[in-house]
C-alpha cells in the first residue's frame, strides 16, 4: 500500500522519526536507566518494539484519535515512550508534574478531557485513585512499577507490562495496524497539550503541534551541530517543556541517548557516571554546585588550596578568552594548560562536566560571576529565552558570542520586536504554539492577529541585537524623564553581591532611582569579623560606616554596570540606605518564596522612602518587628542615607 | 588527579564487577604486565633477577596463600615455613621418582599434596580460635620441619641431608639445576604468580571469598545464614596451603636450587606473616607489596654501609640489621596498620576525588 | 605388629621395670616444667593485663639475661647487677609503653602481636650489639652438683630453680590478691572501663605489668642463663613457653604452672620413652601436637570454664 | 501507605492465605547448666503468618529462635519443620531448609560492602566448585551475575540504592538493620525469624521497617515470627501473638485476645516495677 509509505517518508511526526531512528541506527542504544545497579539499555529497535507493543496496548485499551491520555511520573524510559505510544495512535499526551497534588491534578484531567493516564508508580496511581471521582472522564490506568500494587483489585489498573502483551497479541493479529495508526499521523496535529502553571489563575493548557516542534528540534540540532553521539541526563520534570524538548523532540530528531537517573536523590553520581554532552540546568543547581566546590576547597590542605586558587584566578583571567579562541599571551596559555591538567579537568569530572559540549541554563538571571567560573574553565555554558508557547525557547546565545547578562539573539527562524509602550517582548517563531486549550480569549490575548506572541516580559535589545529581560512587563514601570524603571532587574544585580541579601528600589513615576538594602548578615558578619569589627545585632552590623563603605562599593558597581545600557543609564541609583531589619516573610514583607511584596513594603516604610527623596542624610526610624517566639516588637534606630556615585551612559542610545 | 570516570558508566553486571573496573587502572595494569615480562627480562641482570626478582616473586606467592587464609577467612597461622618445605620435599621426591614428568605438573601435584597436609593440620580449627590456632600451627611447623630433617626418605639419604634441584627442561628451555638461566627461572615463577594471584581474585570476589569474609567478620552469624564453618575453614587452609607450597617448591626449584630444612624454620613462618600485615590483611595488592617490602628491605639494609662508605664488623651490622628492621615493623604498624595496600587505596581515593580533599 | 608393640606396650614395661628411673625423669620433667612456667608466667601477666599476646618476652629472656652477665663481666657485683639489670628491666616497660603500646591502643590484637615481634628484634639486636653476641658463663654462685635422695638423682641447682619459681609464683599471688595494683590488674584483664574506675591510669598498669614481666624474665633468663649459657637461643625459648600457655590459658596464672609442668613432664618422657622410636629430638613439636591435641578436646583450656556462645 | 483511596486493598486482596502450620514446637524445654531458659514451650507457626512472640526481658524470647533455627539444642520437646520432625541439626542445616533470620544487635559482617553482605545471604544457592571459582570466567561469573541480579531486586526492594556499595561499618544503625534483613531475604526462606528488627529505631525508621515486614509477608507470601518490644508494632502487624514469661508461655492468641489476657498484664506489670 503505496499512500502510508509516502507519509511514514515525510518524518514530520514523532513515530515517523522513532521508525527512522530504528532503520538509520537500530543498534545504537536509545534510552538508558539506571536500575538495579547499572544502566539498563534499550537499543531504537528495541525501543520501537516496546512502543510498537504500547501502542497497540493502548488501543486495545480503547485509546482512539484525538483522546488526551495524561502522563505522570519521574524520568522513565517506559513514561517517554508512553509519548511516542499515544502520538501513534493519534491521541495526544498531556503530561502532569509528577510532584503536583491531587487537586492540580484534577483541574487538568477534568479541562483536559483526560480519559486514559500513565503513571509511574503506586504513588501516583494512588493520587488519581483518591480523584478518580471527581474525574468521570477517566477511564483506566496504567502504572508502570508493579511494586506494591498487588493488593489492587480495580479492573481499571492495567499493569504497563500486561499492556504490552495484549498490544503485542493485537500485533500478531494485525500487523499492519500499527504502521497505518503511525501514516495516519500529520504534521500541522496536535502533538501534545502542556499545561503551565501561570503565575495567576488556572493552568493554561498549550497546544504544540508535530510541525512546531520537529521544526524547532530542527533547527536547534542543527545550531548546536547536535549528532546521534550526545548523552543527556534527563532530569527535569517531564510534563516541563524544555525536558520535552531536550529528552524527546531533540533526542527523537537527532537520535541520540536519554539517560534517566535512578532516584532524584542520585543524581549528582548518576550525572557523573553518564557523563552527558549536552546539558541543561537552572542557575541556581550552577550556583549550588559552585558554592559546594568552593566550601570542600577550604578543607583542603593548604598547598592544594593556593594552587586551587591560583588556576582559578588564571583562568579568570584568560579561561575565556581561550574558550572563545581569542588572542592569550603565551605565559598564560601555559599557565592555563598546566591548570587545566591540575585543576579545571579534574575538577569538571569530578562534577561529571567533562564530556559536555553544550550546556545550558535559563528560567532565572545568574550571576555574571557564576557564569564566568564556569566558562573559565573551557565548560560551554549559555543561556537561552524562551516558554512554553514556542516549544522552549526563541533566543539563545551562540557560540563565540555569549555574555552573562542577555540571552542571546533570536534564535534561527525566530523574530523578537520590543513593544514600544510597554516594554513587552514578542516573538514570533516556527515553534509558536496553535494556541490555548479550549480558551480562545486568552489565546487571543496571548498571539495578536499577524502572529506576535507577548511574553509578558520586559526586555530591552542591546545595541548589536542581543535580547536583555529585564523584568516581568507589569512590573516595569518608568522614570519621569519617560526611560524604562525596572526594578526587578537592578535587584537582581544588586543581589548578586553575595553582601546583598534583599535590595528593594523604587523610582515609579520619580525623577531618579533610589534602593533599600538588606545586607547579608553570614557574609558581611565574616567580613566584619576578618577585619576586627565588632557588633552586637543585625541592626548594629548595618547602621556601621564601613559596612556602609562596602555597600556603597557595590552600588556604584551596579551603577557602572546599568550606564552601559543606553535605556537603563538613567536607572542609576543615586540613594540607598541599609534597613535596619531584614525584610521578612513574617512580617509579610516577602513571599513565602522570598520575592518582596513592593506594595507592603511601600507603605510600611513610607518615610524611609520620603526621606531618600528628601535632601536628609539621617532618619530615626521605629519598626514592627515579629520576633523568632512570635511576640511583637518595636525596634528604634536612626538610619544614615548615603549617596551613590554615578556615571555617565558609555554609549547613546541610538 | 589521573583519573577521569565521568563516563565510565556500567550497562551490566559482569562490567560493574570486573576486576579493574575503572579504565585508568586498567591500562596501569597492562603497563606493569608489559614491564615485568618483556623489559624486566631484558634489562635486569642476574644479580637482580636472582636476589631480588625471583625471591620477591616466591614470597609474593607465599603471601598471597597466608592472606587467604588469615587476611579473608581470619585464621591466623604460623606453618607457612612448614607448609613450604611440605611443597618442596613433595616436588623433589616427586620429579626424582618421575624424571619423565613436566616440572611445572610436578609443581602443581605438590601444590596438592600440601592442600592435604594443610586440610589436616586445619582441623583444630573448628575448636581452636585466635591466638590458640596460631600457637597450634606452630605444631605443624615444627612437626613437619623435624618431619623433613629426620626422616632420610624424603631427602633420598642424602649423606649431606639437604635436597638439591635436578635439571629440568620445558619445552627445550632449562628451567631448573644449576643450568637453569635466570631470565628462564624468573619467567616461570612469574607465571605462576600471575595466574595465582588472578586465581586469588577471582575467589575472594566470588562465593567462597565471601563466605571466608563473613566466617572472619562473624562466624555466629555466618554459620547461622547458612555457611558450613567447618568445611568453608578447611577450604581455606588447602588453598592456602596449596599456595604455599608451591611458593616453598619454587623456593627450591627456581631460586636456591639446594637447601635443607633451615630454609624452612619458623623465622619463614614470621617473615611471611610480615609480609601479609605490613602490605594488607584482606588485599591482593597488600600481599605483593609486603612481600617486596620484606624482601627488598634486607637488602637495602646490607648493601645501605657500603652505599654510604661506613664498615663494621659483621654481625655488629647483623644487630643493626636487626634492630631497624624491627624498629621499622613497629614504624609501620604505627603508621598505617591496615598495612601498605590501604595507604595506597587512601592515596588512590585522593587522586580521584582531586582536586577535593574528600 | 611388634610396631604396635614398641609403641604402646614396651615404653611403658621399661617404665615399671625401672621405677626410680622413671621417678627421676618425671622429676627432671617438673623441674624444666618450673622454667617453662617462668617464662609463661611472662607472657600470661601481660596478656591479662593488656590483651597484648606479647611474643618478646623470649626477648625479653635473653636481654635481661644479657644485661646481668654484662654488667658483671665488668666487674658490677652480682647484687648490684641485679638492681641494675631489675632497673633496666622496668626503664624497658617504659619505652616499650610509651612507643610502641600507646600509639597502637586499640589495634587489633593481630597488630599489637606483630609490634611485639618487632620489640624482639630490636631487643635481640640491641643486646648483642651492646653485650657482644658470645656465649656467655652466667655464674650466681649456687652450686650445680648433683645428690641421691632415696635412689633418685636430684640436682641442687634444679631445686634452687624450682624454689625460686615458687617463690616468684607465691609473691606475684600476693602481689595480685593483696595490692590494690594487684587488683586494678585483675580488674583490667576483665575490662578497662573496670580499671579506669578503680582509677589507675591504663598507662601505669601497662608500664607496671611490663615491668613485672621484665623482672620475671630477668629471673628467668638467670635460671635458663646459668643452666645452658647465655646466647641467642635463650630467645627461643618463648616458643616452648607457648604451648603451655595454650594448656594453661593466656590469662591464668595457675595455669601457666601447672602446664609448664605437664608440658615439662610429658616432654621428657616422651623424649625418653618414645623419642629413639622416631629418631628423637621429638621435644621441639611434642609439646605443641600435646597442647593442640588437649585443646581440640578442650577448647577452654585447663582452668578456663565451658563457654557458651550467644546471638 | 497502601491503602490510600484503595478500600478494595485488604488482606483478601493480597496473595498471602493463612495455611496450616508451618513449624510445630512441642514441649521444647531449654536450660544451661542449671539455668532454665525455656520450659515445655509449645505453639505452632502458621504459613504466611506474621507472628509475635512477646514477653518481658528474659523471657526467652531469642533462646525460642535459637532453638528454631538449630543454634541451640532444647534437652526435650520436639520440633516439626515442614512436617519433618527435626533431628539435632547445625544452624546452616536449618538454613538450607528454609530458615533465615536477624539478629537482636545487628550481626553484618563488618568488612563487607552492603552488596556482599546481602550476597553472603544467597550463599546456598550459588552453585560451582573451587575449580570453576578461581576460573570465574564461566560458570562462576554467570553464576555471581544470576544472583546479583536478584539481589538487586532486594536492594531495590528495601531502597537502599545509594547504600550499595559502602561498606555496612559505615552505616547507621537504622540502615545496617535492613541490610540484615536484605541478607536475610536473599536466602528466600520460607520462615523468617527477626529478632527485634525494630530495637533502637526512630519513629520513621520503625515505620519503614513495619512496612517492609508486612511487604515482605504479602509480596513473597514468606511466613514470619518476630520479636519485639513495641507493642504498638505488634499489634498493628502482626497476626497472631505468643506470649513468653520466664521461658513459659503464658498465652497465645490474636492481639486482642493477648492485649486483654490478665497473665499478659500481670507480666508486664510485674516487669515495670523491677
Amino acid at each position: 500500500m503505496a499512500k502510508p509509505d509516502e507519509s511514514l517518508a515525510r518524518e514530520d511526526t514523532f513515530p515517523k522519526l522513532l521508525l527512522k531512528n530504528a532503520r538509520v541506527r537500530g543498534d545504537r542504544v536509545a534510552y538508558r536507566e539506571k536500575d538495579f545497579g547499572i544502566w539498563q539499555s534499550w537499543t531504537w529497535a528495541e525501543v520501537l518494539d516496546e512502543v510498537r507493543a504500547l501502542t497497540c496496548g493502548l488501543a486495545a485499551l480503547g485509546v482512539e484519535r484525538g483522546d488526551t491520555v495524561t502522563i505522570v511520573g519521574d524520568n522513565r524510559p517506559q513514561l517517554y515512550w508512553a509519548f511516542a505510544a499515544i502520538q501513534s495512535l493519534g491521541a495526544v499526551p498531556v503530561p502532569l508534574y509528577q510532584d503536583s497534588g491531587a487537586d492540580e491534578m484534577q483541574y487538568v484531567l477534568e479541562h483536559g478531557e483526560v480519559r486514559f493516564a500513565v503513571v509511574e508508580d503506586q504513588e501516583q496511581t494512588d493520587k488519581l485513585l483518591s480523584i478518580m471521582d471527581r474525574c468521570p472522564k477517566l477511564e483506566a490506568i496504567v502504572y508502570e512499577e508493579p511494586r506494591g500494587m498487588r493488593g489492587y483489585t480495580q479492573a481499571f489498573l492495567h499493569e504497563f507490562k500486561a499492556v504490552q502483551e495484549e498490544g503485542r497479541k493485537l500485533d500478531a493479529a494485525r500487523p499492519e495496524f500499527f504502521l497505518d495508526e503511525i501514516a495516519k499521523g500529520k504534521g500541522e496535529d496536535l502533538a501534545i497539550i502542556a499545561y503551565t502553571s501561570g503565575t495567576t489563575g488556572d493552568p493554561k493548557g498549550v497546544m504544540l503541534s508535530f510541525d512546531n516542534l520537529v521544526e524547532s528540534a530542527r533547527l536547534s540540532v542543527e545550531f548546536e551541530h547536535l549528532t546521534e553521539k550526545e548523552e543527556v541526563l534527563s532530569y527535569m520534570p517531564m510534563a516541563w517543556i524544555g525536558d520535552h524538548f531536550f529528552s524527546y523532540a531533540q533526542a527523537l530528531y537527532a537520535g541520540f541517548a536519554v539517560n534517566c537517573p535512578e532516584s532524584s536523590a542520585t543524581v549528582m553520581t548518576d550525572l557523573n557516571e553518564i557523563g552527558p554532552t549536552y546539558y541543561f540546568a537552572p542557575p541556581a543547581v550552577f550556583e549550588n554546585i559552585l558554592t559546594n566546590v568552593m566550601i570542600r576547597m577550604e578543607d583542603a590542605g593548604w598547598l592544594k588550596r593556593k594552587m586551587f586558587h591560583y588556576f582559578i584566578a588564571v583562568a579568570g583571567r584568560v579561561g575565556i578568552d581561550i574558550l572563545e579562541r581569542r588572542a592569550v599571551p603565551v605565559v598564560e596559555r601555559l599557565r592555563y594548560w598546566l591548570g587545566r591538567y591540575l585543576v579545571y579537568e579534574p575538577l569538571k569530572n569530578t562534577l561529571g562536566f567533562t564530556r559536555i559540549r553544550v550546556a545550558y541554563t535559563a528560567g532565572a538571571p545568574m550571576g555574571p560571576e557564576v557564569f564566568r567560573f564556569y566558562r573559565s574553565l573551557g565548560f560551554n555554558l549559555k543561556q537561552l529565552y524562551g516558554q512554553t508557547e514556542c516549544c522552549a525557547y526563541c533566543c539563545i546565545q551562540p557560540d563565540g558570542d555569549v555574555r552573562p547578562d542577555t540571552v542571546g539573539p533570536p534564535a534561527p527562524g525566530c523574530e523578537i520586536r520590543i513593544d514600544e509602550q510597554t516594554g513587552e517582548v514578542l516573538y514570533k517563531s516556527p515553534g509558536t504554539f496553535i494556541g490555548y486549550f479550549k480558551n480562545p480569549e486568552a489565546t487571543a490575548q496571548t498571539k495578536d492577529e499577524e502572529g506576535w506572541v507577548h511574553t509578558g516580559d520586559a526586555g530591552i535589545r542591546t545595541d548589536d541585537g542581543h535580547l536583555k529581560i529585564i523584568d516581568r512587563a507589569k512590573d516595569v514601570g518608568k522614570l519621569t524623564d519617560g526611560t524604562l524603571f525596572a526594578p526587578q532587574y537592578i535587584e537582581n544585580k544588586l543581589k548578586f553581591f553575595p553582601q546583598i541579601k534583599e535590595a528593594v528600589v523604587h523610582g515609579n513615576q520619580r525623577d531618579r532611582v533610589t534602593a533599600f538594602i538588606n545586607i547579608d548578615l553570614d557574609a558581611v558578619g565574616n567580613w566584619a569579623e576578618r577585619r576586627g569589627l565588632s557588633y552586637t545585632s543585625y541592626t548594629d552590623l548595618a547602621g556601621r560606616e564601613e559596612v556602609y563603605e562596602l555597600i556603597r562599593e557595590n552600588v556604584e558597581a551596579v551603577n557602572r554596570d546599568l550606564a552601559r545600557d543606553s535605556e537603563l543609564s538613567s536607572s542609576q541609583i543615586r540613594r540607598f540606605l541599609i534597613l535596619h531589619k531584614e525584610l521578612d516573610a513574617d512580617d509579610g514583607e516577602l513571599t513565602r518564596t522570598r520575592k518582596v511584596r513592593r506594595r507592603i513594603i511601600a507603605d510600611r516604610y513610607e518615610e524611609l522612602i520620603e526621606a531618600l527623596y528628601s535632601d536628609r542624610d539621617q532618619i530615626v526610624v521605629e519598626a514592627q518587628v515579629t520576633f523568632e517566639d512570635g511576640r511583637q516588637g518595636v525596634i528604634k534606630a536612626d538610619l544614615k542615607i548615603s549617596e551613590a556615585e554615578t556615571f555617565e551612559p558609555l554609549r547613546k542610545a541610538g | 588527579m589521573f583519573y577521569r570516570e565521568t563516563g565510565q558508566f556500567k550497562a551490566s553486571y559482569a562490567s560493574d564487577e570486573a576486576i579493574f573496573p575503572i579504565a585508568q587502572d586498567r591500562w596501569a595494569v597492562i603497563a606493569i604486565v608489559i614491564v615485568a615480562y618483556v623489559v624486566i627480562p631484558i634489562v635486569a641482570n642476574e644479580y637482580w633477577l636472582q636476589a631480588v626478582l625471583i625471591p620477591a616473586l616466591v614470597f609474593s606467592l607465599a603471601a598471597l596463600g597466608l592472606n587467604l587464609l588469615t587476611g579473608y577467612a581470619g585464621q591466623l597461622s604460623l606453618g607457612t615455613g612448614g607448609f613450604m618445605a611440605v611443597g618442596a620435599y613433595a616436588t623433589y621426591k616427586i620429579t626424582t621418582a618421575f624424571p619423565e614428568l613436566n616440572i611445572l605438573v610436578v609443581f602443581l601435584l605438590s601444590g596438592l599434596v600440601t592442600a592435604g597436609v594443610g586440610v589436616l593440620f586445619g582441623i583444630p580449627s573448628l575448636r581452636i580460635k585466635g591466638f590458640y590456632l596460631a600457637v597450634a600451627t606452630l605444631a605443624a611447623q615444627f612437626f613437619l620441619v623435624w618431619l623433613f630433617n629426620r626422616v632420610g626418605w624424603f631427602y633420598n639419604y642424602a649423606p649431606s641431608g639437604t635436597i638439591t634441584a635436578p635439571p629440568r627442561e620445558v619445552f627445550g628451555v632449562m628451567i631448573t639445576g644449576p643450568e637453569a638461566k635466570a631470565e628462564a627461572r624468573y619467567l616461570v615463577a612469574l607465571a605462576f604468580v600471575t595466574v595465582a594471584a588472578l586465581a586469588a581474585k577471582n575467589l575472594v570476589r566470588g562465593r567462597l571469598g565471601r563466605s571466608w569474609m563473613a566466617i572472619r567478620d562473624m562466624d555466629i552469624a555466618a554459620e547461622i545464614i547458612g555457611i558450613p564453618l567447618l568445611q568453608t575453614k578447611l577450604s581455606a587452609f588447602a588453598i592456602s596451603s596449596f599456595y604455599c607450597g608451591v611458593a616453598g617448591a619454587l623456593m627450591i626449584f627456581l631460586w636456591l636450587g639446594s637447601a635443607e630444612t633451615l630454609a624452612f624454620d619458623i623465622g619463614v613462618s614470621f617473615d611471611v606473616l610480615f609480609m601479609i600485615i605490613i602490605g594488607g590483611l584482606g588485599s591482593i595488592l597488600g600481599s605483593f607489596l609486603g612481600a617486596a617490602f620484606i624482601t627488598l628491605m634486607p637488602i637495602l639494609l646490607t648493601n645501605a654501609p657500603q652505599v654510604v662508605g661506613i664498615s663494621m664488623a659483621i654481625d655488629t651490622q647483623k644487630d643493626l640489621e636487626s634492630i631497624i628492621f624491627g624498629g621499622l615493623i613497629i614504624f609501620f604498624l604505627i603508621v598505617e596498620p591496615h598495612g601498605l595496600a590501604r595507604l595506597w587505596q587512601i592515596g588512590k581515593e585522593k587522586l580521584r576525588r582531586w582536586p577535593f580533599p574528600y | 605388629m611388634d610396631i604396635l608393640y614398641s609403641v604402646f606396650v614396651a615404653p611403658f614395661l621399661d617404665m615399671a621395670d625401672a621405677p626410680l628411673f622413671f621417678a627421676e625423669v618425671v622429676i627432671g620433667g617438673l623441674l624444666t616444667g618450673v622454667m617453662y612456667s617462668l617464662v609463661a608466667l611472662g607472657f600470661v601477666l601481660i596478656f591479662k593485663a593488656s590483651g597484648v599476646f606479647n611474643f618478646a618476652q623470649g626477648a625479653m629472656v635473653l636481654f635481661a639475661a644479657l644485661t646481668l652477665v654484662g654488667l658483671m663481666e665488668r666487674g658490677v657485683p652480682v647484687a648490684i647487677a641485679l638492681v641494675m639489670a631489675v632497673a633496666v628491666m622496668t626503664a624497658l616497660a617504659f619505652v616499650i609503653e610509651r612507643v610502641v603500646l600507646r600509639p597502637l591502643v586499640n589495634q587489633e590484637d593481630i597488630i599489637l602481636f606483630m609490634a611485639t615481634i618487632g620489640i624482639a628484634f630490636v631487643l635481640e639486636g640491641f643486646g648483642e650489639l651492646v653485650w657482644g653476641s658470645n656465649v656467655k658463663e652466667l655464674n650466681v654462685g649456687i652450686p650445680d652438683v648433683s645428690f641421691e635422695v632415696g635412689g633418685i638423682l636430684l640436682n641442687e641447682f634444679d631445686l634452687f630453680a624450682a624454689a625460686t619459681a615458687a617463690i616468684l609464683v607465691a609473691v606475684l599471688a600476693v602481689f595480685f590478691q593483696r595490692t590494690t595494683i594487684g587488683r586494678a590488674l585483675r580488674a583490667v584483664a576483665d575490662d578497662h572501663q573496670a580499671a579506669l574506675s578503680v582509677g589507675i591510669p591504663l598507662k601505669t598498669i601497662w608500664i607496671i605489668v611490663w615491668s613485672v614481666a621484665g623482672v620475671v624474665a630477668l629471673v628467668a633468663g638467670i635460671m635458663w642463663g646459668a643452666k645452658s649459657g647465655v646466647q641467642f637461643s635463650l630467645s627461643l625459648i618463648a616458643l616452648k613457653a607457648l604451648p603451655v600457655l595454650m594448656l594453661g590459658g593466656f590469662t591464668s596464672v595457675p595455669g601457666a604452672i601447672v602446664g609448664g609442668l605437664i608440658i615439662g613432664v610429658g616432654e621428657k618422657v616422651a623424649e625418653i620413652y618414645w623419642g629413639p622410636l622416631i629418631g628423637g629430638a621429638i621435644e621441639n613439636w611434642f609439646a605443641y601436637m600435646l597442647a593442640m591435641v588437649f585443646l581440640v578436646f578442650r577448647p577452654q583450656g585447663l582452668f578456663g570454664e565451658r563457654i557458651i556462645e550467644r546471638v | 501507605m497502601a491503602t490510600v483511596g484503595a478500600p478494595e486493598t485488604t488482606a483478601a486482596g493480597s496473595a498471602r492465605k493463612i495455611g496450616g502450620p508451618l513449624l510445630k514446637i512441642e514441649n521444647v524445654s531449654l536450660a544451661f547448666g542449671g539455668v532454665r531458659a525455656l520450659t515445655s514451650v509449645s505453639f505452632e507457626i502458621l504459613e504466611h503468618e506474621i507472628l509475635a512472640i512477646i514477653g518481658p526481658n528474659g523471657a526467652g524470647k531469642t533462646s525460642m529462635l535459637n532453638v528454631i533455627n538449630g543454634f541451640y539444642h532444647p534437652q526435650e520437646g520436639t520440633i516439626t519443620f515442614k512436617g519433618r520432625v527435626r533431628k539435632h541439626m547445625r544452624p546452616h542445616d536449618a538454613a538450607a531448609q528454609g530458615i533465615a533470620r536477624t539478629f537482636q544487635n545487628v550481626a553484618l559482617f563488618k568488612g563487607m560492602t552492603t552488596l556482599d553482605n546481602i550476597m553472603t545471604g544467597r550463599n546456598l544457592k550459588i552453585g560451582g566448585n573451587i575449580l570453576t571459582q578461581a576460573i570465574y570466567w564461566g560458570p562462576a561469573q554467570r553464576e555471581e551475575i544470576r544472583n546479583r541480579a536478584f539481589v538487586e531486586e532486594i536492594i531495590d526492594f528495601l531502597e537502599i540504592e545509594s547504600i550499595r556499595k559502602t561498606p555496612v561499618g559505615r552505616l547507621p544503625y537504622g540502615l545496617q538493620k535492613r541490610v540484615e534483613l536484605g541478607r536475610a531475604l536473599a536466602a528466600e526462606p520460607d520462615l523468617l525469624l527477626l529478632d527485634e528488627p525494630m530495637a533502637g529505631m526512630n519513629l520513621e525508621e520503625k515505620e519503614d521497617m513495619c512496612r517492609f515486614v508486612l511487604d515482605v509477608n504479602e509480596e513473597f507470601g514468606t511466613t514470619i515470627a518476630l520479636i519485639e518490644h513495641d507493642m504498638g508494632v505488634v499489634m498493628d502487624i502482626s497476626d497472631r501473638v505468643v506470649v513468653l514469661d520466664h521461658g513459659l508461655k503464658i498465652a497465645e492468641g490474636t492481639p486482642d485476645e493477648v492485649r486483654t489476657n490478665k497473665d499478659v498484664i500481670d507480666a508486664y506489670l510485674g516487669v515495670s516495677h523491677d
